[in-house]
C-alpha cells in the first residue's frame, strides 16, 4: 500500500487521461454505463488530490520521477548533477490547485449528464471534458517548464474543442476559434522563453533552471515574454479580450471548469515570479506588475460587466474582475518578498489572494452553472428576453443568490473572507488598493442584482420547470463547499490555503526539494 | 470573553461568521416576534394584488417587467466618456487582440529591462 | 356585526385614527382652499395626518372636486387597491351632489355610486376648517364604537 | 459553566441591542418630525407618532402582490431589520465597548450597513411592479455612489492608525474609541479628518435614504419607489428598520469621531461613583446620537432638495470622492512630514 502511495501524484494526471479516451468505447456500450464511468474518474481524481493534499501536509513537497529508477531519484547518479527526467513537483500550493480544478470538474461533470444529454458526439464530449482535467492537473503538478507547456496545449486544445461543442449558428465556433489562437500564440511565446533557458542553462527543469539563474540580459527578455504570456492565458485586463468570447459561448459545465483551466495559468504565473525568478529578480517590480495588472483588472472587468445584456458574457467579465483580486492579493506579497513587511501584512496578502482562487473556483462555477441552468430551460442567454423564473424555478434561484451574494463578498459567504484578508492587508502597503478594491465589489454586487432581477424576478412568463436532478446536485456540490469555507475560514486557512501561501513564497525549499535529492 | 471561539484574524481586523449568524438568527426571531403580531389576512384575486400604476392596468404581463438594458441609467450616465472609450476598445477582433499582446509584452521588456533586476 | 368582529374593527379604528395616512386625488378647484391644510397655518399632521404618496400606503382616500368619466375609472381602481381599514373622504359639492357641473355630459354626478363614501364635506370649495371637523366626526364615531364594544 | 454563560451572552445580546436600537431609534423618528414641523412654522405631532404609525401598520392588510415571489416578497423587511440589529452589536454603545467587541470590524460593519438596503433591494425586485423596480435600480445607484467616499474614508483613518499604533488592530472599532483620531493629527491631518467627518455627515444621509438623496424612495417622481408593494405590517417593519438604521449611522459617525466621555470632566470636580458616570456616559452617548441624526437627516432634509440619479453619482464619485482622496493625501502627509 505504501508504494501506491507515492505514485499519487502521475496516478492523478494519468487516471483522467487513459479514462477520458475510453469513454467512446464505453459510450457505444451503453449511455447510462458511460456517465457511470465517467463520474467515477472524476470521483477517483477528486479522492486522490484530497489523499495528495493531505501527504503534503504530513510529509511536505511530493517529488515523483517519471519514469526513475525509484519514484524520488531526482538526479541520477550518472548525469552529473542534472534532473534529466520529467519531474513532478507538487507542494501545497499546487495540491491545493489541483483539488480545486477537480473539484469544479466533477461538479460540472455531474451537472453536463442532463445537461449534454441527447447532444450529438456525446461520448467526444466527455473525452475532451477529461482530457482537459488532466492537462489542468498536469499544469499545476508539473516541475517542468517544457513539460508544463505540453500540458497547456492538452488543456487549450480541448477546452478550444469544448467551446465549439454547441455550434450555435456559428458564433461558438468563432469564439472557440478566438480561443485557440489567443492558447496557441501564448503558449508558443512561452515555448520560446523555455527554449531560451534551456539554450542558457541547458536544463529544463525548473527547481534546476532558477538555481542556475543568473539574471542575464536574456532572462530580462524571458521573464518578460513568461509573465505576459501566462497573464494572458490568466484573462487579466489588458489582454482579457478572449475571456467574454470563450466562457460566454461555451455550454454549461464547460464555462465553470474553463475558470479553473485559467486559474491553472495564474498559478504558472504565480510559480514563475516567485519560484523560478524569485527574490534574484526586482520582486518590486513584478510586484507592481502584478498589482497594476490586479486593479486593472478589477475594474475595467467590472464596469464592462455593469452593461451587459448576455448572461454568460456578464459573468465571464466578472470573471475577469475577480482574478484582479487575486493578482491584487498575490501581488502586494510578492512586491514584499524578502522585505520586514512580508511577515507583517505580505504573507497574509497572499493568503488572501491564494483563497480568493479557490472562493473564485467555486461561486464563478456555481454562477456559471445557474446560467446554463437558465439557458437549458429558455434556450435564450439574453437577459432582455428573460423574466419570472423564481416563480417555478426555485432551487437555481436559491443557488443563484447564494453564488451572487459570496461573489458580492456579503458576510456569512465565502466571498467575504477571502476579500477581508486582501483588504486589511493591502491596504497596509497602499491604501488606494483596497479603496478600489471594496468599490469594485460593490460593482460587482450591482450586476448581480441586475441579473437576479431581469432573469428571476417580475412576473411570470414563462411555465419552465425546475432543472433535472443531476444539474442540481452538480450546483450543491460548490455550495456546500461555498458555505462551509464562508462559515469556517479558519479551518481553510489552516490546513489548505496557509500552507500554499508558503510554499508559494519559500524558493529555497522548492529548489532544494527537487535539486536537494530526496 | 467572546473572543473564546475561533475568530478569523487579519492583519488589522478580526471577524466571526458562526457568531454572526447566530446573531442574525436571533435578531431574525425578533423581527418575527414583531411581525408575526401583525394583520395577515387580504383579499386575494382582488383587485387589490395588481401592481399599482397610478391607476392605470398594466396591458399584459411583458410590460410590467422591467428590462435589462434600462438598469442602472444612472450610473452609466453619469461615467459617459468613460463607457464610451471602453466600448471603442472592445473591438472582437482576433488581430487586435494578438497586438494588444505583443504591446504589453515590448512594454513589459522595456520596463524589466530597467528595473528587472536587483542592482 | 358580530360581537368580535365588532370588538376587531373597534381596536383596527382605534388605531388608524391617531395615524391616518391620505393619498390625496386633488384634481380639481376642490383643493385650492386645502393647501393651508398641510401648510403651517392649519398644519393637519398635529394630528398624525401625513400625506403618502401611493394608495397602497393609506389608509384614507380624499377626493376633491368632480371626476370626469374617464377619471373615475381610475378612482375605482385607486380605491380597490388600498388595503382594509380604508375611510373615504369626498371635498367639496361635486362629488356629493354634481356641484355647479350637475348638467355636464362628461362628468358624474353621485360620487358613491362608485365607491362607497363615508364623509361628505360640502363646501365650494370647502374651508379647512371643515376637514378637520370631518375628521373629528371620525374619531367621535370610533370613540362611541369603543366605549359600546367595552360596554359589552 | 463557561460556555452556558457565554451562550446566554450570545442569545441576549441581539435582544438588548434591539431593544435599544427599535425603542432609541422611534424617540429619534419623532422628535426629527417635531423638529423639521417645527423648522417649517408648523406645530407638528406628538413625540409618541413613530409608535402610533407602527401599531396603525401592524393592523392593516399585508398585500402580497401577485406577480411577487411570495417568500422573498415578505422576507426580505425581516432580514432587512434582523441585519440592521446585528450591525449595532459591534458598534460600541456609549461608554461600553461593543457586545460582539472582537469579533467584527470597521469592515465588516461596512458591508453589514449594506445588507439591509440590499434585502429591501431584493423585496423591492420581488414585488414585480414596475416602479417598485426603478426604485430598486435607483437604491443600487445610491450604494454603488455611497461606497466610493464610505470605502476611501474608512481606509484613510485605519491606515492613519495602522502608521501611529503598528501594534493595534487599526480596523477594530476599539481602538478608535481608546484613543480618538483628533489627538493625534497634526495640522494637515487635522483638515483631512475634519472633511472625512463632512464626507461622513453626507453619506449617512444618503446611506438612511433620506431627502437630499432618497431617490430610491423619490414620493413625487416613483410614489413610494421600492416600498410601493409593501403595506401592513411589511411595511410596519421597514418603518422600524429604517428608525433602528439611524441610530446605527449615528453611533457609527460617533465611534469613529466622537468618542468622547463626559464623566472625566465631572470628576475631577465632584466624586463620581462608577454607576452614575456610566449612566452620565451614557445619556452623553445619547445626545450625542441625536445631535448626528439631527444633522444628518433632519437639517438636510429642511434644507435640500432631491438631487438627480446622475447627479448623486457625480456628487459622490466626483465631489465627495475627489473630497476623500485630498483627506487621504493630507493624513498621509501628515503622517509623514509630520506638521
Amino acid at each position: 500500500m505504501t508504494e501506491f502511495i507515492h505514485h499519487i501524484p502521475a496516478l492523478i494526471i494519468v487516471i483522467p487521461l487513459l479514462w477520458g479516451f475510453a469513454t467512446p468505447l464505453i459510450g457505444r456500450l451503453s449511455k447510462k454505463g458511460m456517465y457511470a464511468w465517467v463520474v467515477t474518474a472524476l470521483a477517483i481524481t477528486e479522492a486522490l488530490t484530497i489523499a495528495q493534499i493531505y501527504l503534503v501536509l504530513t510529509q511536505g513537497t511530493q517529488v515523483y520521477v517519471m519514469g526513475g529508477a525509484t519514484y524520488n531519484t531526482t538526479i541520477p547518479p550518472d548525469s552529473g548533477g542534472i534532473p534529466v527526467r520529467i519531474i513532478l513537483t507538487v507542494d501545497a500550493f499546487s495540491a491545493f490547485m489541483a483539488f480545486t480544478a477537480a473539484t469544479v470538474t466533477l461538479a460540472g461533470g455531474i451537472y453536463s449528464i442532463t445537461s449534454e444529454e441527447g447532444t450529438s458526439g456525446e461520448s467526444m464530449y466527455y473525452t475532451l471534458l477529461l482530457l482537459m482535467l488532466s492537462g489542468m492537473l498536469g499544469m499545476v503538478m508539473t516541475g517542468d517548464l517544457f513539460n508544463f507547456f505540453v500540458f497547456l496545449e492538452i488543456n487549450s486544445l480541448a477546452s478550444a474543442g469544448l467551446i465549439a461543442y454547441r455550434v450555435g449558428k456559428g458564433i461558438s465556433v468563432e469564439a472557440a476559434f478566438k480561443y485557440a489562437i489567443i492558447s496557441s500564440v501564448g503558449a508558443l511565446i512561452y515555448l520560446f522563453g523555455v527554449g531560451i533557458l534551456y539554450g542558457e542553462y541547458d536544463a529544463l527543469n525548473l527547481a534546476m533552471v532558477a538555481s542556475r539563474m543568473q539574471f542575464t540580459g536574456l532572462d530580462k527578455v524571458v521573464m518578460a515574454l513568461f509573465t505576459v504570456a501566462l497573464a494572458m492565458k490568466a484573462g487579466s485586463v489588458p489582454l482579457h479580450y478572449w475571456v467574454p468570447d470563450a466562457y460566454g459561448k461555451a455550454p454549461g459545465a464547460i464555462s465553470a471548469i474553463l475558470v479553473t483551466a485559467s486559474q491553472a495559468s495564474l498559478y504558472a504565473l504565480f510559480r514563475v515570479c516567485f519560484s523560478l525568478f524569485g527574490l534574484g529578480s526586482n520582486t518590486l517590480t513584478t510586484g507592481w506588475f502584478l498589482i497594476s495588472l490586479g486593479l486593472l483588472s478589477m475594474f475595467v472587468g467590472v464596469t464592462m460587466a455593469l452593461i451587459q445584456t448576455d448572461i454568460k458574457r456578464l459573468m465571464a467579465y466578472h470573471a475577469i474582475s475577480q482574478t484582479g483580486y487575486m493578482l491584487l492579493g498575490v501581488g502586494v506579497g510578492l512586491a514584499t518578498l524578502g522585505t520586514a513587511a512580508f511577515s507583517q501584512y505580505g504573507l497574509q496578502a497572499m493568503e488572501g489572494g491564494i483563497f480568493h482562487i479557490i472562493n473564485h473556483a467555486m461561486y464563478k462555477g456555481l454562477l456559471f452553472l445557474t446560467a446554463g441552468a437558465v439557458i437549458y430551460r429558455l434556450g435564450t442567454s439574453d437577459l432582455n428576453k428573460m423574466g419570472g423564473l423564481a416563480h417555478n424555478m426555485k432551487y437555481t434561484t436559491v443557488f443563484f443568490m447564494i453564488g451572487a451574494l459570496s461573489i458580492a463578498g456579503i458576510p456569512p459567504f465565502n466571498g467575504f473572507a477571502s476579500k477581508l484578508m486582501i483588504y486589511e492587508s493591502t491596504y497596509l502597503f497602499n491604501p488606494i488598493l483596497s479603496i478600489i478594491a471594496i468599490v469594485v465589489s460593490v460593482l460587482t454586487l450591482a450586476s448581480f442584482v441586475k441579473v437576479f432581477h431581469s432573469a428571476f424576478m417580475g412576473p411570470k412568463l414563462y411555465d419552465v420547470k425546475e432543472v433535472p436532478k443531476a444539474m442540481l446536485v452538480g450546483m450543491a456540490i460548490l455550495t456546500s463547499l461555498i458555505i462551509l469555507f464562508g462559515l469556517f475560514p479558519n479551518i481553510a486557512i489552516q490546513y489548505l490555503v496557509g500552507p500554499a501561501a508558503k510554499a508559494l513564497a519559500n524558493q529555497a525549499a522548492y529548489i532544494s526539494s527537487v535539486m536537494g535529492g530526496a | 470573553m467572546v473572543g473564546a471561539l475561533n475568530t478569523y484574524v487579519t492583519p488589522s481586523g478580526f471577524w466571526n461568521p458562526i457568531l454572526w449568524l447566530i446573531a442574525f438568527l436571533i435578531s431574525l426571531l425578533l423581527a418575527y416576534i414583531i411581525w408575526s403580531r401583525g394583520e395577515k389576512s387580504y383579499k386575494k384575486e382582488t383587485e387589490q394584488v395588481k401592481p399599482f400604476f397610478a391607476g392605470n392596468v398594466i396591458e399584459s404581463k411583458e410590460r410590467a417587467h422591467v428590462r435589462a438594458h434600462n438598469i442602472y441609467w444612472g450610473f452609466v450616465e453619469a461615467l459617459r466618456p468613460y463607457y464610451m472609450a471602453l466600448k471603442r476598445i472592445h473591438t472582437g477582433d482576433v488581430n487586435d487582440y494578438v497586438a494588444w499582446f505583443i504591446g504589453v509584452t515590448s512594454f513589459m521588456l522595456i520596463i524589466y529591462f530597467l528595473w528587472g533586476v536587483k542592482p | 356585526m358580530v360581537e368580535t368582529e365588532k370588538k376587531v374593527m373597534a381596536r383596527k379604528l382605534g388605531r388608524l385614527v391617531r395615524a391616518v395616512w391620505i393619498f390625496n386625488w386633488f384634481n380639481s378647484c376642490g383643493c385650492t382652499e386645502l393647501l393651508p391644510v398641510v401648510s403651517s397655518r392649519y398644519d393637519m399632521e398635529r394630528f398624525g395626518l401625513i400625506i403618502v404618496d401611493n394608495p397602497k400606503h393609506a389608509d384614507c382616500l380624499i377626493i376633491t372636486g368632480y371626476q370626469t368619466i374617464k377619471s373615475i375609472k381610475r378612482v375605482v381602481r385607486i380605491y380597490n387597491q388600498m388595503p382594509d381599514p380604508k375611510v373615504v373622504m369626498a371635498l367639496g359639492s361635486c362629488p356629493i351632489t354634481g356641484g355647479m357641473y350637475w348638467d355636464s355630459y362628461n362628468t358624474i354626478k353621485r360620487l358613491s355610486d362608485y365607491i362607497p363614501v363615508h364623509m361628505y364635506v360640502p363646501g365650494c370649495p370647502p374651508r379647512p376648517e371643515a376637514v378637520f371637523q370631518a375628521v373629528g366626526l371620525l374619531v367621535e364615531h370610533v370613540r362611541k364604537l369603543k366605549e359600546e364594544v367595552s360596554r359589552k | 459553566m463557561m460556555y452556558v454563560l457565554l451562550a446566554l451572552y450570545i442569545i441576549a445580546a441581539p435582544f438588548i441591542v434591539g431593544a435599544l436600537g427599535i425603542l432609541y431609534g422611534m424617540v429619534l423618528k419623532g422628535i426629527d418630525r417635531k423638529l423639521t414641523a417645527r423648522m417649517q412654522g408648523r406645530v407638528g405631532p406628538p413625540l409618541r407618532q413613530p409608535f402610533y404609525d407602527v401599531l396603525k401598520l401592524l393592523e392593516k392588510e399585508c398585500i402580497i402582490p401577485e406577480n411577487a415571489v411570495k417568500w422573498l416578497f415578505n422576507a426580505a423587511p425581516l432580514i432587512a431589520l434582523a441585519a440592521s440589529i446585528t450591525t449595532l452589536l459591534y458598534l460600541p454603545i456609549g461608554p461600553f465597548p461593543p457586545l460582539f467587541s472582537g469579533n467584527g470590524d470597521l469592515i465588516v460593519i461596512l458591508y453589514l450597513l449594506e445588507v439591509p438596503c440590499l434585502a429591501i433591494l431584493a423585496g423591492g425586485f420581488a414585488a414585480g411592479s414596475p416602479y417598485s423596480t426603478v426604485g430598486s435600480q435607483r437604491e443600487m445607484v445610491l450604494m454603488i455612489s455611497c461606497e466610493f467616499p464610505l470605502a476611501a474614508a474608512i481606509i484613510a483613518l485605519a491606515w492613519k492608525y495602522s502608521s501611529i499604533y503598528p501594534g493595534l488592530k487599526a480596523f477594530s472599532l476599539t481602538t478608535f474609541v481608546n484613543n480618538p483620531i483628533w489627538n493625534n493629527v497634526g495640522v494637515l491631518g487635522f483638515i483631512g479628518v475634519g472633511i472625512l467627518l463632512i464626507v461622513m455627515l453626507a453619506l449617512s444621509t444618503s446611506g438612511l435614504g433620506r431627502l437630499p438623496f432618497d431617490i430610491a424612495e423619490a414620493g413625487t417622481e416613483i410614489s413610494g419607489g421600492m416600498l410601493v408593494e409593501y403595506t401592513g405590517r411589511n411595511l410596519g417593519i421597514l418603518y422600524i428598520n429604517d428608525a433602528v438604521r439611524v441610530v446605527v449611522f449615528a453611533t457609527l459617525i460617533n465611534a469613529m469621531f466622537f468618542p468622547y466621555k463626559l464623566s472625566p470632566l465631572i470628576a475631577n470636580y465632584v466624586a463620581l461613583p462608577l454607576a452614575a458616570s456610566l449612566t452620565i456616559d451614557f445619556l452623553f452617548y445619547l445626545f450625542k446620537v441625536f445631535l448626528i441624526a439631527f444633522v444628518t437627516v433632519t437639517l438636510m432634509r429642511v434644507a435640500f432638495p432631491r438631487y438627480r440619479v446622475d447627479d448623486v453619482v457625480k456628487f459622490y464619485w466626483g465631489i465627495a470622492g475627489l473630497a476623500t482622496l485630498a483627506a487621504l493625501i493630507l493624513i498621509v502627509m501628515d503622517t509623514f512630514f509630520g506638521w
